[in-house]
């Protein structure tokens, strides 16, 4: 696995460099993919990184108090302009070596425990909290499993949408799909202008509904995965431009960006009151999403064995037409299961 | 060994016959009305097959109790997502096959004489995967236990999110909890009955969230799918790996519960969980007639759930 | 470890065997170490066998939600006499096998992480908790220590100190330290006749202040862990009588006689403000310890090395008498550091 | 490998002279003064000495800032406890050892020129066991630091409960607890420094539940003791074993800090922990007017800690 993930970070290397020229407008898939490279860019500047150029004070905090420490997730107090912030958020390495220890970004159970705990801690202390967001997923290993990276990930969550203390997030790079979101539940979300933000990785997209990883760029088309498209979904609420070639080609500035956006929104938030905050909250996630109401007639059932036949002969009835009961169909059926993480 | 990937081509190959069924497990060929009769289970290995919505709620809900709710809610296509085949597609396919109009089903039911909200996931709908519509069911199933005061049964059946509504199937993930945490703060019970395959986003949400966790026996149940685990975890997985005992053994399922029990258990879980709300059920119960069943399932409910009071004496 | 407890566990039902026979009061040691016996007797019934007793419907739940289930703690919902109740105990298996499955009855610390997540569950549904006592201790292993057995106990420690439901606590065997006390804070401590109560098991307590286990018995007297002896020093209650020659030779009686004094004081409890429970637990805690004020004059100290010069040397003067610095005195000194679990 | 124990026979036997002190980890022959200079830290292989309370609280707090409370606190011996020597007579012979009252010592301070509530353990003094008095000092730390709404800090350096106060001793874990937690709860920092040793009751106590739980180096912080662990575990224990980085590693330690950079390091945290309470601590001054210190450490305490205005300025 480290050494595939070496290899997919050279690339992402290379993948950056070419992203370094000019994106061309008229094949929308290669400046969609450029864009992914540059998200995933190892000279991006991290949470660490940011926070040294952001924050006046700043102390970690390490360990979930059950199991470890995880170094892909970094949580804390900071100071921020004068204003006391706790501070959570992914980190991966900018040398293979530091990549390696940091797992490339991707955290384990541990490391959303870790971020639950902080995040109450700033709650407790009335302290707002801040979250850098960057990671290409969860780790999906064994031990992770094990250890309920899922449960984790869902707690996380739980706590971040009834935190009593406003909540700022910003995707920086990667937003990889659950391991993102984790802690990136925010009364105000932002995005760096070449940050990503996915269900699922373009790749793991592609390997399943075009049965190949190549189709990378065209998932990652397809998913409008770009700062841009997430901000017209209304999955992001603000885009913060990068300096000249990208993030990676000047910390400084960005963090400087980053700094000002965050400053500006926290001082709205921290005058509404909690109640009003925790309920707008609420309702800028439960109004995500896109469906339509008919007015109901059943769908037309084609002339095979109905739904209520198949009802009655589960219930007892008639053997005929076993064939339709439930999720068993003989016919014809291409829809893969979408297995992956989220 | 990688994770075997639930595959309906697999399934297809493996019913040859109408009236006979091959267990997947132990390859026994099981007569179909015996099959039903022993609510899917095989008689041989114990292998339970997986339900549709309607079978799952006729299996839990005690007969004729369910009110099915929001029935028309129906998926858009916000990406205009297109891979080998457009979304819209589909989902129209899926409809025809399923004869549901997206993955989940939630309404109003009781179990026991006590009533309960209940949301189930079917996974012959795209994989039961969540994307705008199923989350929701799951909040508008939340939200309306929490308005009754009555517990939450949530079923799960799911590959995960759904892809094809991109980051949108994401925040559903927010959108459920959101609501299910409002439900628990409050003190109204959440159980997550998790069925073969919960996997995914459903399973990082609410699905592992429950004040209590339930699972059928041998489901998988667990985050990351079989291409990135076999992707990344070197060697060979641990015993079991992402089954109902396994997730049992590490802390996070209270109960493996077999599906002949599964209902006598429910009873008694939610009678210990839930007072008998009067004052709340009772009060709402005018904006129960304001709704009509409509789908498919309103053969399930041509009566209303039990007053307060009846479910008292009953 | 196994074998050296099982053979305890032999010890332990030969010590019930002889502990039959009438108490000789002329023997203060003899008659309190009959009492361990009887305490540690694997006959005597644990919360498993109390429920089947005492409860009309009981549900099981499994799993700290972090990383396993422990078969030596058992917690679920309850209906007692048609009130729900959050009930969690130890359970040590009657049988070697089942002893050795339920590790003697010895929590790790997911045995006490569950008992937390049960507990809230409890407090949220507004149910109010038993819990049944009877440890040796919480596991001391390695494993134990790596995954925080100290801190599991503390965390659960300070949860049922502001769990806004009634707790009622039931000694019901060995109530060995920090592993009995993690569930064992009440607004009532019941205990058993025969239970025995202790800061550290009488072993422990001998091997350290007497320099031999042998004098477990003279430690076990010294300790006056007998539950009468608790009830004096108003750790406990009010003590359960037991049937004849212990609660081992008659549990339904025993078991009809605990579910009386538990219904008796849910009721006296459920009748009060949350508010006044809350502040009564604290006080019942805050008041237990003896001690008294002085009006302040200092100690004498011996005509050596004052305490204010060796201050002074520490902040940097003379080298005298560094001998007496902090904790590294070179006067003979004989106290043993109390290194022990609780 | 058992866990090596404590032991002051051992340790005497390590300070052959006044003048030199030899290093228990690396042997080598210290010059006493030099030491103190290095705040008792081996210049050689940075092995951290045990410090008294007076020691720790000069080294951590701005000078002369400290104010004691309770110095008068006095055992008593509840159980008429008796083993090879009267519990009473212990006592005396700690308290003429060490001239403290008891193992524990609490008042108020400021550090960074912040006020703060802090209670110190002496290990010297039997061990740092936690009876009664040291049990009630704790809590009565963390009662005037909620009065003031001042962070608590708390620096462990114990063997654990005090065997001769029985289960006495063990109500104190819950004494504590309840005092630090109503602290907590009401968003009033805890900080826990767990020195060599913190175990046992302690250590299961106040001293895991920090908001910030910080640690010297190498130091012994575990809950089993070595000859209950000796007896129990099977073969080799773990690299390190109940060790400060071993509980970091493991999740329950925030940072691990030298001894040398520990005040500088906790005047930041204090810092972002705690925001200046005028109010609070202003109206509660009347009271400290009440108190008149008393004990061996007046001598650190001839002046009060800075009116709350002066904090805001300094
Ligand atoms: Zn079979
Ligand atoms: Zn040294």
């Amino acid at each position: 696995m480290v050494e595939r993930l070496i290899n997919r970070a050279g690339r992402k290397g290379s993948g950056a460099d070419s992203a370094a020229g000019p994106l061309d407008p008229a094949d929308p898939t290669a400046a969609v993919w450029a864009r992914v490279q540059l998200a995933r860019n190892l000279r991006r500047p991290r949470t660490l990184e940011l926070l040294a150029l952001i924050a006046d004070d700043f102390v970690e905090l390490h360990g979930d108090r059950y199991f470890g420490d995880d170094p892909a997730i970094v949580a804390g107090l900071a100071r921020i302009d004068g204003r006391r912030v706790v501070v959570v958020g992914q980190q991966k390495g900018a040398e293979t070596d530091e990549n390696i220890r940091r797992n490339f970004g991707m955290p384990h159970p541990e490391g959303y425990r870790k971020a639950i705990r902080v995040m109450e801690l700033g709650e407790r202390l009335g302290l707002p909290i801040v979250t850098f967001v960057d990671v290409p997923g969860a780790h999906p290993g064994a031990d992770s499993e094990e250890r309920g990276i899922a449960e984790s990930i869902a707690k996380s969550i739980a706590l971040m949408t009834r935190l009593r203390t406003p909540i700022v997030t910003v995707i920086t790079g990667e937003g990889g799909s659950g391991g993102a979101l984790a802690i990136a539940v925010g009364d105000v979300v932002l995005a760096l202008e070449n940050a990503v933000y996915s269900v699922i990785s373009p790749e793991g997209c592609a390997s399943i509904l075009w049965r190949t990883p190549d189709q990378a760029p065209a998932a990652a088309l397809a998913m409008r995965m770009t700062a841009a498209d997430q901000l017209q979904l209304g999955v992001v609420d603000e885009v913060i431009p990068e300096p000249r070639e990208g993030a990676h080609t000047d910390h400084p500035a960005t963090a400087a960006t980053i700094k000002t956006a965050i400053i500006r929104h926290l001082a709205v938030l921290e005058r509404k009151p909690l109640d009003d905050l925790i309920e707008a909250r609420y309702r800028r996630y439960r109004a995500l999403g896109a469906f339509t109401t008919l007015d109901v007639e059943p769908v037309i059932i084609p002339d095979r064995p109905g739904f209520t036949d198949r009802l009655r002969n589960l219930l007892g009835g008639s053997t005929r037409a076993t064939n339709g009961v439930g999720p068993n169909p003989t016919r014809p059926y291409d829809e893969p299961p979408a297995r992956e993480e989220v | 060994m990688p994770i075997k990937l639930p595959s309906f081509r697999q399934r297809r190959d493996a019913y040859p016959s109408d009236l006979w069924t091959q267990c997947p497990t132990c390859q026994e060929m099981l007569f179909n009305k015996q099959l039903d009769k022993a609510l899917r289970v095989c008689s041989n290995c114990g292998h339970h097959f997986r339900l549709s919505a309607a079978a799952r709620l006729s299996l839990l809900l005690d007969q004729d109790t369910f009110e099915e709710r929001d029935s028309g809610l129906q998926s858009l296509d916000p990406l205009g997502f297109v891979d080998l085949k457009a979304y819209p597609d589909r989902v129209a396919a899926a409809q025809a096959n399923t004869g549901l109009r997206d993955a989940a089903v939630w309404g109003f039911g009781a179990i026991g004489g006590r009533p309960i909200a209940i949301c189930v996931m079917d996974f012959s709908f795209m994989g039961g995967s969540m994307g705008s519509v199923v989350g929701e069911k799951v909040a508008r199933s939340a939200e309306a236990a929490l308005a009754r005061r009555i517990p939450l049964l949530i079923v799960s059946a799911s590959g995960g999110a759904r892809m094809q509504e991109g980051t949108l199937s994401l925040m559903q993930l927010v959108k459920t909890v959101a609501a299910t945490e409002r439900l628990r703060q409050a003190g109204i019970p959440l159980i997550s009955l998790m069925s073969d395959p919960t996997t995914g986003g459903v399973f990082a949400s609410f699905a592992a969230l429950g004040d209590v966790n339930l699972a059928e026996p041998n489901a998988l149940i667990g985050f990351a799918g079989a291409r990135v685990s076999a992707g990344t975890i070197q060697g060979e997985l641990p015993e079991g790996f992402q089954r109902s005992e396994f997730l049992f053994n590490h802390g996070f399922v209270d109960r493996v519960i077999h599906r002949s029990d599964l209902r006598d258990e429910l009873i008694k879980l939610v009678g210990l969980l839930a007072p008998v709300q009067l004052a709340d059920a009772g009060a709402d119960n005018g904006s129960i007639a304001a709704f009509r069943p409509l789908s498919f399932l309103s053969a399930l409910a041509d009566r209303v759930i039990p007053e307060s009071d009846e479910v008292v004496r009953g």
